[in-house]
């Protein structure tokens, strides 16, 4: 009897510890997941690539205005936008300018990523073109501009008048 | 390794065969249990000793004692040692003894395992306590040590992230040990609606450990290899998100809640109606509310998070599903309120502490109905409130069942009677103390005193000074409650099999002390 | 039980005590500035009411219990273990009041998120360890500056008397116009703090690579204190935040200032 | 554990309900406990909880509207 219960509680086990491994599992499987969550929910979706619809309409009924904002983390940079805030109508394609430049006397690289506020203008913010998350290197002294080509689409909530893109760019060298 | 010393030096008093390998190789759950309670009180005196610490140095304003540094390390050592360190061995310690007595089994299911869960402990314990020692010191950002502060911190980190994997390497085996203990040990006829509530809220949170802990393991994986090798889960320069850490690490982090506080209903559950001499109002009830709250756990971490900048809609669904738990928490405090009505009360020690536990748990509730509602919540996310909070819900929660338990089970483990006197004042001293340390702190984070500060502007000096003498009276007071232990070890009165006329359970169905192997023929249950 | 009627009798001098205090404002929320704040402090009042009620009702019956149903007083127990009917009623009722509870909660959050229309939009970032103001849009456009603690060293290691405004005063205040709709853009530079001034209800973690909004308008003029309420590591406790809020012309006045002198103290930020 | 009969699909939706609610009778959860499978109290908790989830979830999405 007593061997009986022995097999009983290796089969148990064994069930269980399957089960811990894949929660372990589970929390690795939480990062694609949320990402997709946000993506779907039009929370977070940074990785997403570009979206081309060119056939929205362009809603002039109202303006809205988008602030640009620029920061820089741990890299001897200058990264500006060349516009501070534009207002458009919803629909309309527009193409802004950033500006890095390398301040230092050496070569350096860095990469940018995009933030959005509020949150839900993640969801109507369709980007053309872009330089986040492409590499980006200066040599000494060098100055670079690049466009973000982008829409907002009408569909955007009435009651959102004013939004901001912001690109931060962090050093790669803790990245490569 | 003064832990382990300490763990030896306490453990000799069994009248069994003695010599250090007898400990180091039991398989025995009641050795075992020893062990597990005796690490966790040494655990709990170093976090005391770290919270003695914190609270010197904010006696007064200024910096006196601790370098800033010095202190948040104190502050995350703290928090981590107790809630892994103390708490949970001192519940799983209570179901090394009690599980296989109230369920009518000879022991633990596997019983080498059990060994090694234990042995893994110290040497976590070893891990954090010397990483204060390593060049940079110990891990500086919290016991939730959120990235990208955790990414910076020195050796200490590292240290402390193994630490973690070894403590949770060791939940999730016990664990599995006592879900198999209790699905597939059980005497004939004690069915699952037969099982005490302990036994119950055991069964559920173990559930819950082999749930959330490996997700821990895996979060704090992820911050390794974030730290070292280049990863970027938490980087946002790599594309990461440092909010998912929040996220994933509340995942398990709420839960953990619940595994520290379950079993500590499921004590009360057993000592209100002892002392009532009523049986258990709506035992059904409370399984199920248990088992409900365990299920709802996992969908509100979080409220842990309002002030990340999430969208309406999550705060307003993390809100509506949190104040939702509140309600079967609620229900268990009327089905122990209805316990004792119309009883026929007597008030000894475990009994005092089991209402201590109630009625300062109601309070840590109220409060955490406050920190529910989301305007209210952003006000006091971070303060001395949630600090007030958590401590009412885990100190006068789990410590005090802690301690009703200790009490009420202690003449059944060595077979002697505490000290009832003694014990009154641990209670009353303790209940004193408590209050005066943590009542105060409400009113610190109301008027806006952030959590985890070495300093403080000078119209919080008076509340933090009262919290002060609090805090040091209550860690003496546990040194009072050490004194208590080893009295009634070395020359409490002897005690009889069944010290508490209202038990009903089966392990006062065995001699006092309870015999090295529990039931060798399984006992029958009518 | 001498020992006990002395615990007792301490016990509830220190609650009139606690009550005493708590009666004054000193240890209560900051007297609100805005609407919203007026809203939070409105609510945790009425939640307050609620638990003290929910509180005395079912301390009342459990100590009438404790009091009445001992064994040393000859009462002998019954017997009854469940009612469903019970149950049923002392589920239904706390979610009832949690759902009272809950209605102008989820008002004041939709309130909160709705940062449209703003007058003055300001960046906020956070540093290890100071923050970092920029204003982004409206009056005052292109101003930009730093925000440290200006407490001496000397008042922290005690070898000077504290100040009033010990740990809360800062080089560089956060002026806004009274009555404008203010946003700020909290994001930060390293790790993540969190942007806080309870007077007017608002905190918002700063996430290093994020930018998250938070709004505030301010009803009256003053000067409110807040901190940084999120562990940043070694100087946390040493990041205060003050908000200056004066009359329109007031602020125009110091615009004007800060624009003339900021010329160059923008290139240097920008460096950064 | 004797593996008696299977429980009726409706008898698991009840015992799940009831165990989110926190009540049930006793003679009720006797009879739970012995005719439901642990895989069928598992899999309805799942389904339950994300019943649970999309209804807050569309409450949210009613009030935000």
């Amino acid at each position: 009897m007593m061997y009986n219960v022995a097999k009983i509680n290796i089969a148990m086990l064994r069930k269980l510890l399957i089960f811990s491994v894949i929660m372990f599992a589970f929390g690795y499987a939480l990062v694609p997941f949320y990402e997709k969550f946000c993506e779907v929910a039009g929370i977070n979706n940074l990785l997403k690539p570009d979206v081309a619809d060119k056939d929205v309409k362009v809603d002039t009924t109202r303006l809205v205005m988008i602030q640009l904002d620029s920061n820089v983390r741990g890299l001897p940079w200058q990264f500006k936008a060349l516009q501070s805030n534009i207002k458009i109508h919803p629909g309309e394609s527009i193409e802004v300018m950033y500006e890095i430049s390398n301040n230092s006397d050496q070569e350096t690289s860095g990469q940018a990523i995009p933030s959005y506020s509020p949150r839900v203008l993640e969801k109507y913010l369709k980007k053309f073109e872009c330089f986040c998350f492409t590499k980006q290197v200066l040599k000494p002294g060098e100055t670079r501009q690049m466009p973000v080509k982008f829409v907002i689409d009408p569909q955007i909530p009435a009651d959102i008048t004013t939004m901001t893109i912001s690109y931060t760019f962090f050093s790669l060298g803790a990245v490569n | 390794m003064a832990v382990v010393q300490d763990v030896h030096g306490h453990g000799h008093d069994d009248h069994h065969p003695t010599g250090i390998m007898r400990w180091v190789c039991t398989t025995n759950h009641k050795d075992i249990g020893t062990m597990y309670l005796w690490f966790s009180f040494a655990m709990f005196l170093v976090g005391g000793f770290l919270a003695m610490g914190i609270r010197a140095e904010l006696f007064m304003p200024g910096i006196q004692i601790l370098e800033p540094e010095l202190f948040n390390s104190f502050t995350t050592l703290h928090g981590l040692i107790m809630v892994f360190g103390a708490i949970m061995p001192a519940f799983v310690g209570l179901a090394n003894w009690q599980v296989p007595m109230m369920i009518g089994a000879p022991d633990m299911a596997f019983a080498r395992m059990n060994n090694w869960s234990f042995w893994i402990l110290p040497v976590a314990a070893t891990l954090l306590v010397s990483s204060f020692f390593v060049p940079g010191g110990a891990a500086a950002g919290g016991w939730t040590f959120y990235p990208p502060l955790s990414t910076q911190g020195g050796m200490g980190v590292d240290m402390m992230i193994f630490a973690v994997h070894l403590l949770g390497a060791s939940s999730i085996m016990g664990a599995i040990n006592i879900i198999t203990t209790i699905l597939n040990m059980r005497a004939p006829g004690m069915t699952l609606m037969k099982m005490p509530l302990f036994v119950w809220t055991w069964l559920i949170t173990a559930y819950l450990l082999v749930l959330v802990m490996p997700v821990l393991a895996g979060t704090v994986t992820m911050l390794l290899t974030d730290r070292n090798f280049g990863t970027s889960f938490f980087n946002a320069a790599g594309g990461g998100d440092p909010v998912l850490f929040q996220h994933i690490f509340w995942f398990f982090g709420h839960p953990e809640v619940y595994i520290m506080i379950l079993p500590a209903f499921g004590v009360v559950s057993e000592i209100i109606p002892t002392f009532s001499r009523k049986p258990l109002f709506g035992y059904s009830s409370m399984v199920y509310a248990t088992a409900s709250i365990a299920i709802l756990s996992c969908v509100v971490w979080a409220h842990h998070m309002f002030t990340v900048g999430m969208p309406s809609v999550g705060q307003l669904f993390f809100m509506y599903a949190t104040m939702l738990i509140a309600v079967p928490t609620g229900v268990k405090v009327f089905n122990w309120t209805a316990t004792m009505w119309r009883g026929s009360m007597t008030f000894e020690v475990p009994m005092l502490f089991s209402i201590g536990f109630i009625f300062l748990f109601v309070i840590g509730g109220f409060s955490g109905v406050i920190c529910a509602i989301v305007p209210i919540d952003i006000q006091v996310q971070e303060t001395y409130y949630v600090i007030a909070h958590f401590h009412y819900v885990l100190v006068s929660g789990a410590l005090f069942a802690i301690f009703g338990a200790v009490y009420y089970w202690l003449p059944k483990w060595c077979g002697r009677m505490y000290d009832e006197k003694l014990g009154k004042w641990h209670f009353w001293l303790s209940m004193f103390f408590f209050n005066l340390t943590f009542f105060v702190q409400h009113f610190l984070g109301l008027a806006g005193m952030p959590r985890r500060v070495p300093d403080y502007a000078l119209q919080f000096a008076d509340f933090n000074m009262v919290s002060s003498i609090g805090g040091f009276g209550f860690g003496l007071t546990q040194l009072f409650f050490l004194y208590i232990v080893i009295k009634c070890i070395r020359s409490g009165e002897k005690a009889a099999d069944k010290p508490w006329e209202g038990g009903t359970t089966l392990e006062w169905t065995l001699p006092s002390p309870a015999p090295y192997h529990s039931f060798e023929t399984p006992p029958t249950i009518k | 039980m001498s020992s006990k009627s002395v615990a007792t009798r301490v016990g509830a001098a220190l609650l009139t005590f606690y009550s005493s205090l708590a009666m004054s404002s000193k240890y209560n929320f900051p007297e609100p500035q805005s609407a919203i704040a007026q809203d939070v402090y409105d609510q945790h009042i009425f939640a307050m009411w609620i638990c003290l009620a929910i509180f005395i009702a079912v301390f009342g019956v459990m100590f009438y219990s404790i009091l009445k149903h001992r064994k040393s007083l000859g009462y002998k127990a019954a017997n009854f273990h469940h009612s469903t009917l019970v149950e049923i009623i002392w589920t239904a009722i706390p979610c009832a009041i949690l759902v009272v509870m809950a209605l102008p909660a989820t008002k004041t959050v939709l309130a909160m998120k709705d940062t449209s229309e703003p007058d003055i939009t300001i960046k906020v970032t956070g540093y290890q360890w100071m923050w970092g103001y920029d204003y982004l849009q409206g009056e005052g456009e292109g101003i930009s500056f730093y925000s440290k603690l200006s407490t001496p060293r000397a008042q922290i290691e005690n070898k000077e008397p504290k100040g009033e405004n010990y740990l809360l005063e800062v080089d560089n205040n956060l002026v806004v116009p009274v009555g404008k709709k203010v946003r700020v853009i909290v994001t930060a530079n390293d790790v993540i703090h969190a942007w806080w001034v309870p007077a007017f209800s608002v905190k918002q973690d700063a996430i290093p690579g994020f930018v998250r909004d938070a709004w505030f308008k301010a009803d009256r003029t003053g000067i409110f204190r807040g901190q940084c309420t999120e562990l940043c590591g070694k100087d946390h406790g040493f990041m205060p935040i003050v908000v200056e809020v004066v009359e329109p012309e007031k602020y125009a006045q110091w615009v004007a200032d800060k624009q003339k002198a900021s010329a160059s103290a923008m290139t240097t930020a920008a460096l950064n | 554990m004797q593996k008696s009969e299977k429980a009726s699909l409706w008898q698991v939706v009840k015992a799940v309900f009831w165990s989110f609610v926190g009540i049930r009778k006793k003679s009720d959860l006797e009879k739970d406990a012995e005719m439901i499978q642990p895989s069928q109290v598992v899999i309805g908790g799942l389904i339950g909880g994300l019943f649970f989830v999309v209804s807050i979830l569309l409450v949210v999405k009613w009030v935000t509207s």
